[in-house]
């Protein structure tokens, strides 16, 4: 297990750079969509397998704190997919533009993506989820 | 308890001498490397510019001249035997060194490269010739890396971080190591038919040095405390080219590539000390005149160092000057682009440590302690001689910068040390096998670990007034006034009665870590005492040499005498008193000229 | 310039857990981070283990970890650093033996597993010089020529510090400057020795081997060019 | 020019998991940006789990196209992720022998998953909307 320690005191303490911090999000975007993913297809199957309890399920989603978890889920997405691209992009198109800018740059042009993607998209789940929820902007 | 191993051959050091002498040795007798350092970080890496050899890729040359070439950079004092054997053999070591899997840097016909160094000339037009081999500027990081990569091809048997402290002696004849292992501190006895030093040098007892902080001379000090004479010790090499302060190396191969000097005028001086070659004459010509440029007050802000200009301005201003040309005939001319590919590891140190581009701006460089031609004697075989007929003591090797063969007599040639290291290592390991295999193991001492344990008390028994990092501050800078570039009789005995006083106050110093466990500050003790004791040889030697040669330049004494001089000083340590004895030079071919660049 | 020098202290003879130790002085912004500690052993604590050797960052010998991040501490000047304090700690994802000692045994032994050195038994050229080689030839593996086994690189990958087996950046870097050599012959097993389990699907391009490396050397594009050969099948 | 003139070498080299894994991750995920962003993009962001009920979720999987695309998102997104679990699996856990249990294990989680996914997705039809 000493592993284990080794790892964590790496991950949190080593002032790694850009792709350290690319890396660690892409591992925990990546595992937090896998876990919403799995729940999900099991959810979505009670449509077909015990379509009463789907409304509860909704309820589950419609609730604040859901409402709040989906914003996180749609950054974690969005993260992980450009980081994806960014990765597949270079490691099988252009092998050779791993070096120290490129990586740094690229690293930090994936959080832009991100935020510019994520931004208006939570903006508008969290203006809903304010109307629903708490009947605000006349909801 | 001690452990005890048997092997026929046994290597102290895993250096480029040692991994070569490993690697030959291992051919045909069971061997073993015991070495204090991983031997990847032995200081054969820190080298730079080249390996010499007369291959001739580039333009004419020949084995010939490169004897001739080291013969005058020696100021004569090399054994003409010796160095004639060493560059015919060198041609023939560079090329195994490229099947062992040396990334040599090419030329365009997928040979060799080769670049000019100081020193090495065309013999018939006095010019500078292309006969070093080099792989960009860590050509010594690769003969290594290629040594020790082939050593783990072929299994050699290695006891990384082992340092020994103690050479076995029976009846005249070597009967093996004590080595102790950092690890767990405990004491290993090497029982060994034949024992092959190759510890590098020891040019840490000087402030200003390139050296690492492994080069405390433990070799000569293990071998010369068991009654084997140091020969030599005076001569040592100051590089003209250290970086200010730090004394980091900056290679000759940036003057070979038409980097220039400058004292605070901006006056090319070397003009005036070596008309014909200039800034790649030979280094102590350039250390001296340095010297001499700083007492006549050219030095940079009064603060002892000079500029190396590499910048592509004036590297071209002044190939146009000296009329310098490519092999093709078509005048030399670079950018900075081109300097750059050849030294980058220099323009990397300028960038770490000064912060400076040296495509832009001139380098402060000073003379720094660089390399020991002195050592312990050997013949061409890399068996130890210990008298003043050369008489052989069976089982004892060694080679590298440990030794003195001489090939380097009183001044080395860049590059040289190189060739050097793998002629000499490949022919000790080859001789010491042979002598392996045709003689028996000497028995073991009853205690065979007795006199390192003593050693070891004592450095734990001091009273504890005396701090060791005190002794070796006043050590190195003694030295560097005093027994460094120039030296003088009265400096000289100034310099031996304050050694002699630091080794009393020594005797104070305690080591405070009681541990076992890589009890680094116990080694390092050790070390300081091994560094005093080369120094004091060091000095006396110089003091008895009333002439100047190569490396040892006495300001009392400015010529050469060749009448008195010409001969090798061999330095005993009795006890507390060094005893000092002369044997002849070789002179095969050559006989001693004036000797100028 | 006065500083606050923190140092990681573990004697196994003495301690049961590790301490830090804390140096009060007054430095040139110039200094080596080596020279500090250098300090530490000349004027506060004999004792402090380390290792060391050239002082110029050519034999890696002394690669620690320097405010949380693998330098050579020759190589980092106290200035680089931008603060006033400055903490040491050994290399992680090796077993510390003592103070800044760790155990390279594991790191060594990646090493000597990609086969790093030259391999071709076919006949010398006749006329026993060398083999011939241009400098494009040359060129293709000139970068990972540099490597001095210092270990900054794999004791800063998160791959390494949660698995010691995979063989890490530096062993990779080993085998790509035999790999890519015009002279040798032997790239079809050390790139099935890297298509293992421990071998280059375990890098996860988190860089931090690169921005360590004290030689500069593209170590993640070695790596990159080495599962290019596996997936291609070309060198 | 080549003095050398080295033959190209012809490297066999032995396909293996790890391999395959490594390049599936990287198509999948290039797949995934369409299915997996569009996918949330619609339902999470431009329609809301506001606007979603029982009847709108029927009425969308039991379309052909949106059925395609479910299934294809349900493929291979699940996939890629249970596969980037196993490797992170792979990391922290050394023994050989816990690493084939735990393999194993999400080998069938993801199987029972899927397999649960799929009937869904394949069995809906218009009829089942109230
Ligand atoms: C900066 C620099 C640049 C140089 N450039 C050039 C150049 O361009 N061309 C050239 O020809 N020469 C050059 N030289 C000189 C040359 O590099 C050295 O003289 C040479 O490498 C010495 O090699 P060696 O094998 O004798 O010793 P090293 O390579 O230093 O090896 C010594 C070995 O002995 C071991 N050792 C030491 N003491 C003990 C002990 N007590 N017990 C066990 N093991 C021990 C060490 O661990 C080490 O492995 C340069 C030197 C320096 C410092
Ligand atoms: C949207 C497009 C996506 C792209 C482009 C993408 C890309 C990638 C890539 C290239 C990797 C390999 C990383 C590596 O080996 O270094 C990866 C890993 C991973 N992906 Fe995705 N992915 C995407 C979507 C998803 C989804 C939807 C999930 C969850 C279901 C997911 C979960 C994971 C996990 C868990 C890993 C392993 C992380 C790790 O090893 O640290 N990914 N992804
Ligand atoms: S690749 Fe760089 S960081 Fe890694 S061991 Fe080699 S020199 Fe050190
Ligand atoms: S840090 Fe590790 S994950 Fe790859 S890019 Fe370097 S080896
Ligand atoms: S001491 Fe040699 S690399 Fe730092």
């Amino acid at each position: 297990m000493s592993n284990l320690k080794t790892t964590l005191t790496g991950y949190t303490g080593y002032r790694g750079r850009e792709g350290h911090w690319a890396f660690l999000l892409h591992r925990i975007t990546g595992l937090g969509v896998v876990l919403f993913l799995a729940i999900h297809i099991l959810d979505t199957s009670f449509v077909y397998f015990a379509p009463q309890l789907y409304d509860e399920v909704l309820k589950v989603y419609r609730s604040t704190l859901f409402g709040i978890g989906e914003v996180v889920l749609v950054f974690c997405l969005f993260y992980h997919g450009v980081n994806g691209i960014r990765i597949a992009y270079l490691d099988l198109l252009a092998p050779k533009a791993w070096t120290i800018e490129k990586t740094r740059r690229s690293a930090y042009l994936v959080l832009v993506i991100t935020l510019v993607l994520w931004v208006p998209s939570a903006g508008y789940m969290i203006y809903n989820l304010l109307r629903h929820n708490f009947g605000m902007f006349g909801g | 308890m001690t452990n005890i191993h048997q092997y026929d051959v046994v290597v102290v050091g895993g250096g480029g001498a040692g991994l070569m002498a490993a690697m030959y040795a291992s051919q045909r007798a069971k061997t073993a490397v015991i070495s204090k350092l991983y031997p990847v970080r032995s200081h054969t890496g820190a080298a730079q510019g080249g390996i010499g050899a007369a291959l001739g890729n580039l333009e004419e040359d020949s084995p010939e001249w490169h004897t001739f070439d080291t013969v005058k950079g020696s100021d004569y004092l090399g054994d003409q035997d010796a160095i004639e054997f060493m560059c015919h053999e060198a041609v023939q070591a560079v090329y195994d060194l490229e099947h062992m899997g040396l990334p040599f840097s090419r030329t365009a016909d997928g040979r060799i490269a080769q670049r000019p160094f100081g020193g090495h000339t065309n013999n018939v037009t006095k010019k500078p010739v292309r006969r070093a081999c080099y792989a960009s500027d860590r050509t010594g990081h690769m003969i290594l890396q290629t040594l020790y990569q082939q050593c783990i091809k072929n299994n050699i048997l290695f006891y990384d971080e082992f340092q020994a402290m103690d050479l076995l002696l029976v009846d005249g004849k070597v009967a093996g190591v004590v080595a102790v292992e950092l690890a767990t501190g405990e004491l290993h006895v090497f029982h060994a038919k034949a024992v092959i030093f190759a510890t590098g040098g020891h040019g840490r007892i000087w402030e200003i040095t390139s050296n690492a902080y492994a080069y405390t001379g433990d070799g000569c000090a293990i071998v010369a405390r068991r009654g084997i004479p140091l020969e030599d010790m005076e001569f040592f090499q100051f590089h003209p080219t250290g970086i200010y302060k730090l004394g980091i190396l900056i290679t000759e191969a940036v003057r070979g590539e038409g980097g220039i000097l400058f004292n605070k005028k901006g006056e090319r001086f070397m003009e005036r000390y070596a008309p014909t070659i200039k800034d790649l004459a030979s280094r102590d010509v350039i250390s001296r005149a340095m010297y001499l440029e700083t007492r006549a007050g050219n030095d940079v802000n009064g603060q002892r160092f000079f500029y190396l200009d590499v910048t592509p301005e004036t590297v071209n201003k002044y190939a146009e000057i000296d009329g310098r040309t490519r092999p093709d005939g078509t005048p030399y001319r670079v950018t900075a682009q081109e300097i750059l590919s050849k030294i980058p590891d220099i323009a990397d140190f300028c960038q770490t440590y000064l912060g400076i581009d040296p495509t832009r701006q001139p380098i402060p460089v000073q003379p720094t302690a660089h390399y020991a031609m002195g050592g312990i004697p050997t013949n061409i075989m890399g068996q130890v001689v210990i008298d003043e007929q050369n008489t052989v003591l069976p089982g004892l090797y060694a080679a590298g910068e440990v030794a003195c063969v001489s090939v380097h007599g009183a001044n080395r040639l860049g590059t040289n040390s190189l060739v050097d290291l793998i002629v000499f290592g490949k022919h000790s390991g080859i001789h010491a096998a042979e002598f392996a295999l045709g003689a028996d193991f000497v028995p073991l001492p009853a205690d065979p670990t007795e006199y390192v344990r003593e050693q070891i008390s004592r450095l734990h028994a001091g009273s504890g007034k005396e701090k060791a990092a005190a002794i070796a501050r006043e050590m190195k800078a003694e030295m560097f006034d005093h027994v460094g570039v120039f030296r003088t009789q009265e400096g000289l005995e100034h310099a031996i009665q304050k050694i002699r006083e630091l080794q009393e106050r020594f005797k104070d110093v305690r080591v405070t870590d009681s541990g076992k466990i890589f009890n680094m500050e116990l080694l390092q003790t050790w070390e300081l005492g091994n560094m005093l004791d080369l120094a004091l040889v060091t000095a006396q030697s110089a003091l008895a040499r009333t002439e100047s040669r190569g490396g040892h330049a006495r300001d009392d004494y400015p010529a050469r005498d060749d009448v008195n001089w010409l001969k090798h000083t061999l330095a005993w340590m009795d006890r507390d008193q060094i005893r000092l004895g002369y044997k002849p030079v070789v002179i095969t071919k050559y006989p001693p000229k004036e000797r100028t660049y | 310039m006065q500083i606050k020098l923190r140092v990681f202290r573990f004697d196994p003879e003495k301690d049961q857990k590790p301490r830090f130790d804390t140096f009060f002085m007054d430095v040139d912004p110039n200094d080596r981070v080596l020279d500090l500690l250098e300090y530490v052993k000349a004027d506060f604590d004999s004792s402090l283990a380390l290792r060391r050797s050239c002082a110029h960052g050519i034999c890696g010998s002394d690669a620690m970890r320097i405010n949380g991040r693998n330098y050579l501490a020759c190589k980092v000047l106290v200035k680089n650093l931008h603060s006033d304090q400055i903490t040491v700690e050994p290399l992680l994802g090796l077993r510390v033996i003592k103070d800044l000692i760790v155990d390279m045994e594991p790191f060594f032994e990646n090493y000597r597993s990609v086969l790093p050195y030259l391999i071709n038994d076919e006949a010398l050229p006749e006329d026993g010089k060398e083999r011939l080689q241009t400098p494009e030839e040359r060129d293709r593996f000139e970068d990972t020529t540099k490597c001095i086994l210092c270990a900054a690189c794999t004791t800063s990958c998160p791959s390494f510090w949660s698995d010691e087996r995979y063989v890490g950046p530096a062993a990779i870097v080993n085998a790509h400057r035999f790999i890519f050599d015009s002279r040798d012959r032997a790239a079809e097993r050390r790139l099935n020795i890297l298509n293992q389990q421990i071998g280059v699907w375990r890098c996860r391009t988190a860089f931090n081997c690169t921005e360590a490396c004290p030689r500069e050397i593209h170590i993640t594009t070695a790596i990159a060019e080495v599962k290019q050969a596996i997936l291609s099948g070309k060198v | 020019m080549s003095v050398t003139a080295k033959e190209p070498e012809k490297i066999r080299i032995q396909k293996n998991f790890d391999q395959i894994a490594w390049m599936a991750m990287r198509y999948s995920g290039v797949l995934l940006i369409p299915l997996a962003f569009g996918h949330m993009i619609l339902q999470d962001v431009v329609v809301g789990v506001h606007q979603i009920t029982t009847d709108y979720a029927v009425e969308r999987m039991a379309t052909l196209g949106w059925k395609l695309y479910d299934i294809f998102l349900l493929a291979f997104a699940f996939g890629h992720g249970m596969n980037g679990v196993r490797q992170v699996f792979r990391d922290y856990i050394h023994n050989p022998r816990s690493f084939r249990i735990v393999s194993s294990i999400l080998f069938v989680v993801w199987l029972v998953i899927s397999v649960i996914g799929a009937i869904t997705l394949l069995a809906i039809n218009p009829a089942m909307g109230r």
